[in-house]
Parts: C-alpha cells; structure tokens; sequence
C-alpha cells in the first residue's frame, strides 16, 4: 500500500472535514471552511447542515461560492432567510460549529481580523474588522480556526481583539454574559491539529502533521504551547478524502491549488 | 468592565425624533418612479446617514451608489454592514480630488472583498485618518437596523463583549431584571437614507426580493427615506396576486428606479452571477493611484449614467455569460 | 329637498368615515370600525391604507371580515405579513389611527375590555383581555372609539385599565413611558361625537348628534362631562355616504342592521 | 409605577437552559411524517407549555388540538395569544369530567371569538378561579416569542405601560443606557411544545406558510418541540425549487402529519373560508352544560380522529362551499 501524496491545504481541509459530526449544524465561509464542510457532508456526514451568515440555509453547493452571501449559497437550498435568522439560530444554541481565521490568533483562541499595529487612531494596517466573525464566535457552540501557522500570526498578544476566544482564561467568557459552554475548539493548522486545555484554556497541541516535531511548532508560535499527552500524529487523509475532495468538491482547484 | 464603549453614535437612538419623521412621511400610494438621478438629487443630501442594502457584492444598488459618487455628495455617514464593493464604490468619493464623501463610517465589515482581497483605495482612505469610526459586527450592526425598525432605543444581544471590536463600540450593557444577567444592548440606528436594489417594484414601491434578504428588511423599515432600484417594474396588480411575497411596503419607499442589471458587477440571485474579472480589475487597478483616478473618472464620473457604465463594463454578451453561470452553475 | 332617513349606527359609521383623512394609516378591527374605513376609502378617502393586526395589508376588502385575522384581511392585498410588522410600524410612528372599544371607558379615554367586578381573582364577567387593544392604543397617534352611549359603559372608574387613555391626566402617558403627541382622539357614540381637552386630556363633547340634548348626554354618562364651544350639531350622513355604504361597504347589513 | 407586574412567569428567562435543550434537539434531516396520534403521544406531556399557531379561527393546529384534548394531556399551561377556537377547543378538556387539561394560561386575548361573541365554556372554566392567569397583550405576548427564537432573556417595547394590564403582567422596567428613558421590556418565553398548521411540508419538515404570518415564524423558532400539520406533504425537490417561500426550516421541527382541511372550521388562506354556522353551533350548545358534554364527546372524545370529526361537522358539498367563499367571495 502507497501513501497517498496530498498537499498541507488538502490535509488541513480532511482534517477540519473530520472533525464535523454527522447531523451537526455549521455556519461557513468561504474558502477552505467551506471545502471542509462540503467534503464531510460527501463522506462521512451526509446529514451535516451548511448555513451562511447571509442567510442561505442547507444548499447543494454547486461550487464554492466566493461570497457567503452570494446565490451559491442557497442554491437549490432549504431556506433562504435573513442574517438576523443565522445569528438568532446560533444565539439561541442551535448550531454546533463555526469556522473562522484572523490575521492574529493568541493561546486563548482569541483572533483579530480588526487591524496590524498599537494604536486604533492610526492602524499600520486596517483589516476588514469583525464582519460575523465576533458574533459566531461568541453564539455557536464550537469554534474551528483553519490557519497557515507562523510566528506572525500566532503571537503572546493581540494587536486588537476583535473575536472572542477564551479571552484572558477560565471563566472570563462567562463574566463576560457569553453562553457558557461554547469557544474555540480547534485550531487546524499547516502544521499541526490543537485543541484547548480543559482548565487553563490555553491552546495546547494535540496532533503533529506527518514529518513535524513540536519544536517546529513551538518555534513558528509566539507563545508557549503545551502537549496533550498522548501527542498524537495527524491521520492522512484518506484516499475516499482525497478522490472527493479533488472530484466533487474543488475540481477547479480554487483552494486546493494553494 | 466598562458599561459603555468609547466609540462615538453617530444617529442619536432618539425614537420620539423618528416617530415624528414617520408620521409626517406620505404615505398616499403616489406613482414613485423616476431616474436615478432625479431619485438621489431629492433624496441623498449631504452630510446624510447612508446605508446599503445586499451583501457587499451581492444585490446591491450599483447604479444609486454610482450616481451619490457621480453627484459629488459630501460628509456622509456610513454603516459598513458587511460593505465590499458598495463601500469600495462609495470610497472613490474621497480622495480623488472631489471633496470627501465619507465622513464618519460605523464598521462592521469594510475594505475587504471577502475571498477576493482587500482594496487598495478602501484603505488610502480609511488608513489616512480622515474618517469618524465606530466598530460593530455584522449581527450587531444588524441588530441596530432592527432596533429602529421596531421602534425601540436598543435591543439586546448576548454576543461582542469582553472584545475591543466591543470597547471601540459605542454599545453599552444592562442587567436582565429577570436574570440579574449583565448583557449587552445596542443603540437603534435609524438611516437617513437607504439605498436597496430588489428583483421586483410595483410603482407604488410594493416590492419583492428573492433569495436571502441579509438585513433588508429591517433597513427598509429603519430607513427614514428609502431609494429602491429594481432589475423589473411591475404592475400592482401583480403584487396583489401574491401579497405573502411582498418584501417592503410602498410605504417605506420614496423612490423607485428601474435599473435592469442594477446589481452589475455584483451578483443577482435568479438573475445574473458576479463579474469577478470586472471586480479583480478594480483591485488591481486601485494599486496605482494615477490608474485608478483615470478609471473611477472614466466609469463613474464622465459615465453619464449606470447604462453607459454597463455598456462600458459588460456588453451583451458577457451579461449572457454572467446569466448562465448564475442560472446554471457548475 | 329631504332630509335622508338612516339609523344611529349609519350615523356612527359615517361620522368615523368622515374623521379618516386621505393618505393616512389606519390598523382596523372587525364590525363598524372597518365598515368606516371601507367607507371612507371608497369615498373621501381613496388613498386610505388599512393594516390589521395580524399581518394583512392594503387589501381590496370583498366584504367584511368576521375576524382580523381571516383571510379577507389579505385579499388582494398588498401585503400579508406578521403581527410583529404591524406592531413594529406603529410603534415607529407610521400609523395615523386606530380603531378600538371596551366594556368601559373613562373621562381620560382609557378603555376595559379585560373583566367586570372589583376582585382581579374572582371576576364578575371575565372579558377576553387586551388583544392587540393596548399595543395599538399605545403605538398609534390616534385613537377612535366607536360605541354605543350608557352609564354601564361611561364610568367615573374603570373596573380594569386595559388599554391606556390619557391615564390619570395630562403627562400621564409620557409619564409612563408611552410615546408623546399619542392618546384617544375622537369617541364616537350613538348620541354625540367626543374629543378630549387639549389640557385637561378629560373626555369633552364636541357634536351632539341632530335631537340628542347635553343633558340626554350626560344623563348617560358615568363623569362630569364638559363641552367644546361653540358645541356643534354632528354632520348627518350624505346622500353619497348612506348610498356607498349600504350598496358596496354593507350589501347584507352585518352591521348598519343592528 | 412599580417595576415588575405581579403576574407570575410560567417560564423562566433562562436563555442557557435553552440553549442546552437547543443544543440536543436533533438536527438530522430524518423522516418526521407520523399520524397526529402518535405526534401528540411523543411530543405533547402533561404539565407542558403549549402555543399554538395561527390567530385563533385562522390557520389554526384543529386536529392537533383536538388530539390534545383526546389524549387528556392535564396541567398544560398555554399562551392565549388571540386564541379564541383553538383556546375553545383546549377548554373541553376542564370541567368535563376528565380532569383539568389547562392549568395556567397567558393572557393576550382568550375566551372571545372576535365578532362571534364568548364561549359560555370557556367562561365557565376561566372564571371558576381554577386556572393560574397572567396578563399580556397580543404584541407583548409575540414579543416573548420572538425574544426566545432571538435566544435574549428580554426584549424592549414601548406600550403596555401604566396600565392594569402591566401590573397582572411578569413585564418589567429598565432604563435604557442611551436615553435614560424608562422602558417596559417582556420576558422570553420558550414553549415546550408548540402546534402550527402549514399549507405546505416536506418530511423533514421544511414549512410554507401562504398569507400572513401572524406570529408563527417566531413561535415555530421558540418552541422546544414542534409538530405541524400540513394541506399538503410536498417534495423536498419542491421546497429546494423555491427557498425563498421556507418559512419554518427542517431543524425546528419534531413532528410532520399530514392533515388536509386541518384547520376546519377556521379559515385557511388560499384553501377555504371558516365554518360560521358551525362554529355558531359550538356557542350555541356551550350555553347548555348537559348538552355540550353530549356534543364534546361526540365530535371530539368519541372520534376516532380529525377525519370522523369532519366527516360529521362538513361534508365533500359544505367543504365546497367553504373553498368557494374562500377563492370567490362576494
């Protein structure tokens, strides 16, 4: 038996893919989010429902839509509803996971996609901001971050919080009037799964890509990171993955192709 | 932590002040059709509060934004909703030697085009300081649609605290007289102006939207004087035939367009899909700041209307294109 | 030329018609407050929009209906929606009037239609409640009252305050959180049109009704009643009015019968 | 004015709680289609809190109603929001010799049938002091509904105040942060189990609702547990044409049965008008105690299901008639 080749997006796209359980509710974006969600919903989570901050509800993606508001997203879909709908669903506890990314990520899974530098007045660089990143980190249940994984990005401290992860540790969600029992759950990365400390709620590692040592990850993370004992090495994808990945869900190679 | 972020309200949430807007707005079922032009002379002013209706680059109201730019509007506010191409549209306003159209800007999305990239242009603009922010969310700022469509001063929502999108917001917090729950509210935001691009107006204003409506809904209800475009004007006698179907009511709206195509280069559910080629130029161009003056100048201010726009940008064919892909994707 | 014979209920319906001026928005009931809508519109009054509160919009009523729910209320409408949308445009300020009645009503025009008795817990007579009476008596600018003229129902105290008049008197219903420049506006009885003074917010009589004298009036009045002057004799039903209404609005006589 | 009604809260607030039961709620997209029987038995239990859809004599749940009282679920507890049939139909199971199906109810509008007059029975049954009653108003009462599918503990509103109604209301004051204004808001209410009618379902249980709405959008997203029953089992196929006309999607819903007419004698928009002359009956025979036992247990106790009722209040030419003066009135 062969290994099969696959590149580290198509790893990371099987591996956010495996995480989603059948029957399960998830609210996606675009890009590798959403690749992920399409490939489990292809093979092992044929009852998982995709949802768009915009309002589109269970679509049969006829290719990855490039807005999440675009007419993909509730192409031949179940409901075609209001932003307002989306977010009430996951505020009132409907919907299991979320996936979202920033351009800053620290050891409580909190993330910025706000702005690079020390001073809101005068930004180095200005990013988009929260968009419904803020608000489905806060009311879905689970959050799943998938991230290139560098020292630039994860880092001891924020430039600005723009989403909530675990905010400055254990309880502070909570203080903070958010529903207890949800937050960051995973952060998938070109290097390595991670997952969080029960109690400190610090991010900690929980599987190694094929070939990677903690030091290398350790390294490329500008905080201390902890193992899950036992540290385990990522499952390849699976040839199933790979053939429905590559056929059904990015033939064009869109995200892939990175 | 604080009760109250630093960010500043822009629209006092003041429902008295709208309830007395509301009751002298007409309300007679009048023939509202006119141009674009004439719809923005009478009803965009400067230094108005601006909302934009869609998803940033899906149904929006191209050809209205286009001609608030084309007319030169001054000192507008903003609600960067989810604002992609409208906000990237509405930005050639400032900085390119025609005053500042944009002012002050409550953020809950802008500069990016989602998967597409940021705009070079957005961000000259936002990154020189010169424009008032106040940061919010998607749902949040949705939320504050809402509140003024509903007629109340804040609403509640359990999300966006403890965050500094949350400190430089101008959202406060309250406790549940129930659960003795700190929460946070947001202020109603009442626009002076919204601008909302629909499948299907009646000349009354009676309109329908197919798809996702995103907030449209409540902006339409919020909005104290509302410009829709849309891509067919019906009879009214075909909106009597399916009243479940009507969206906004002719009394929410003040002015009607019809702009087939009105979403170009966006894209239109059931209509047409987006003109990526067309929007990837726009960033492209905006890297060189004497490129992009010379193409803003030629699609927008020397086009004397959206049609010459679109025949500029997308003939007849290309629209063709963008038809079948919406219609039948693969 | 003679004077048109009609019935006090025709009379009522007519005086309401004449109140509702064109262009304005009107949340109507069941009975002759939307006999007086229809009629309005399809004389003086053609651009008149009537809303019910459950959710029907601008309809082309083919008859009456039997509740403010049915599908009458939709017929050719120009929107069905929610209950909420209703309420929701009142309480922005974009509906003008509002029809309501009760059991009671007292000098500052606030109506019962909850309970006859003095003991919350063991009613004499158990009413239905507020329905949307209060909401509507709250959020509109402008409230009607079409009822017929008795001690049992003009009272000095109202058994149950369901639905807010001017309350207790001037600043009351800012007091209590209503919105300003809003309360009763007209009560239409079988013997007189009332309105309510400017300062005192008390309930005056404006017209009396052709042959009805103040003292028939106060005689069946539970308060002290004062009077507008110079005090008016109601307009009698136009020809046009009686002819409209008894050939298009009320063919079978559900209401101008009784 | 004090700061809190003194009605009691069936419900609590407890927007986490919820959230956990949400959480668990199955969300496969399974086949729910079952008899109104077996819909009843598995999702309504003694001492639940009960909505039900529609406006009272207007799209309204019958077969699932009368199924409810049939079964004699006891202590229920239910919102009577405009429930002027339906809250008739639910009375047959007090005081009538087969325990107290109502134990306590919320009061928006209950025991009238509109321009139809009281129901004697329902009289008889709320003024007896047997059941727990708190007041509300139509919009306050669909308020809590929509503050429960918002997933909030409150929402805010801007009438009700100063009012009896208030003081035997659980409604509260706050000030809001902004205006300092003092503002009722309204408890969320999430019902154990609610029962809509639909025109349309898929097996899933994707829902259209053709006309208004009333406050059934909102209810079907507050309920814990949902049972519609449709006109018409469509496709998944048909649903998927035409995402835009969902109103309630799969995942609220717990049950799907399949009743044609099932809202008789009510009004069902597009379908037939309401039953007049039988719902004059009812009123009728409840001013006789004897002979509504008589009449309760024939149509209702001593039926096997909603098609024997039908079969004995309307046959195929009056059912006719209804559709008639529904399409065709005049």
């Amino acid at each position: 038996m062969t290994t099969p080749t696959y590149t580290p997006m198509e790893l990371m796209i099987c591996a956010a893919a495996s995480t989603l359980e059948d029957g399960a509710m998830v609210v996606v974006g675009t890009g590798a989010p959403c690749a992920a969600a399409m490939l489990a919903q292809k093979t092992t989570a044929p009852n998982l429902t995709l949802m768009f901050e915009a309002g589109g509800v269970g679509p049969r993606l006829p290719r990855m839509p490039i807005s999440v508001g675009d007419s993909r997203t509730f192409y031949e879909g179940l409901m075609a509803t209001s932003m307002s709908d989306i977010m009430e669903t996951c505020q009132r506890g409907m919907v299991d996971y979320t996936f979202l990314g920033g351009a800053q990520i620290d050891a409580y899974g909190n993330l910025n996609s706000t702005m690079i530098g020390d001073n809101y007045q005068q930004p180095k660089v200005r990013l988009p901001g929260s968009g419904g990143a803020s608000d489905l980190g806060s009311l879905c249940w689970r959050v799943l971050v998938i991230t290139p994984h560098d020292r630039r990005r994860f880092v001891e401290k924020l430039d600005f919080v723009t989403t909530p992860g675990y905010l400055d540790g254990p309880g502070a969600r909570e203080a903070a009037g958010l529903p207890p029992g949800s937050g960051p759950y995973k952060v998938i990365t070109s290097l390595a799964v991670l997952g969080f400390h029960e109690e400190t709620k610090r991010m900690q590692l929980e599987s190694l890509h094929p070939g990677v040592t903690v030091e290398q990850v350790q390294a490329e993370t500008g905080f201390q990171l902890s193992c899950r004992s036992p540290l385990e090495v990522t499952s390849e994808p699976t040839a199933a993955q790979l053939e429905t990945l590559r056929r059904d869900v990015d033939p064009h190679r869109y995200m892939i192709g990175r | 932590m604080s009760t109250r972020g630093k960010g500043s309200l822009f629209v006092e949430p003041d429902c008295d002040a709208a309830r007395q807007w509301f009751r002298e707005k007409p309300k007679r079922m009048s023939d509202k059709v006119m141009s674009v032009a004439e719809a923005v002379r009478r009803f965009v002013a400067d230094d108005d509060y601006l909302a934009s209706g869609g998803f940033g680059g899906d149904r929006i109201a191209t050809a209205l934004l286009h001609e608030i730019v084309r007319q030169r509007r001054q000192g507008l506010s903003f609600a960067g909703h989810t604002a992609t191409h409208d906000f990237q549209i509405l930005c050639a306003g400032n900085d390119t030697g025609r005053g500042q159209l944009l002012k002050r800007v409550d953020i809950a999305y802008i500069i990016g085009l989602e998967a597409r990239g940021l705009s070079p242009h957005a961000r000259r603009v936002v990154e020189s300081g010169q424009i008032e922010l106040c940061e919010w969310t998607n749902y949040t700022l949705a939320l504050r649609f809402q509140a003024a469509s509903m007629g109340v001063p804040f609403l509640p929502v359990r999300g966006f605290a403890g965050t500094d999108t949350f400190a430089n917001s101008a959202a406060a917090r309250v406790t549940c007289p129930y659960t003795e729950q700190e929460l946070t509210v947001v202020p109603a935001l009442w626009p002076d102006v919204a601008v909302i691009h629909v499948h299907e107006s009646d000349c009354f204003g009676n309109c329908r939207i197919r798809g996702t409506s995103v907030s449209d809904w409540h902006v339409a209800r919020a909005a104290k004087k509302l410009i829709v475009s849309c891509e067919r004007l019906i009879s009214n006698e075909e909106i009597r035939r399916d009243p479940t179907a009507t969206t906004i009511p002719f009394y929410c709206v003040d002015a009607v367009c019809h702009v087939p195509c009105g979403s170009y280069p966006g894209n239109m559910p059931y209509e047409y899909y987006s003109d990526e080629e067309h929007l990837r130029e726009w960033l492209t161009v905006e890297r060189d700041f004497e490129a992009y003056l010379a193409f803003v100048d030629r699609l927008i201010f020397r086009s004397t209307d959206f049609e010459e726009y679109l025949n500029r940008c997308c003939g007849t064919a290309k629209m063709q294109d963008l038809r079948n892909q919406e219609l039948y994707p693969s």
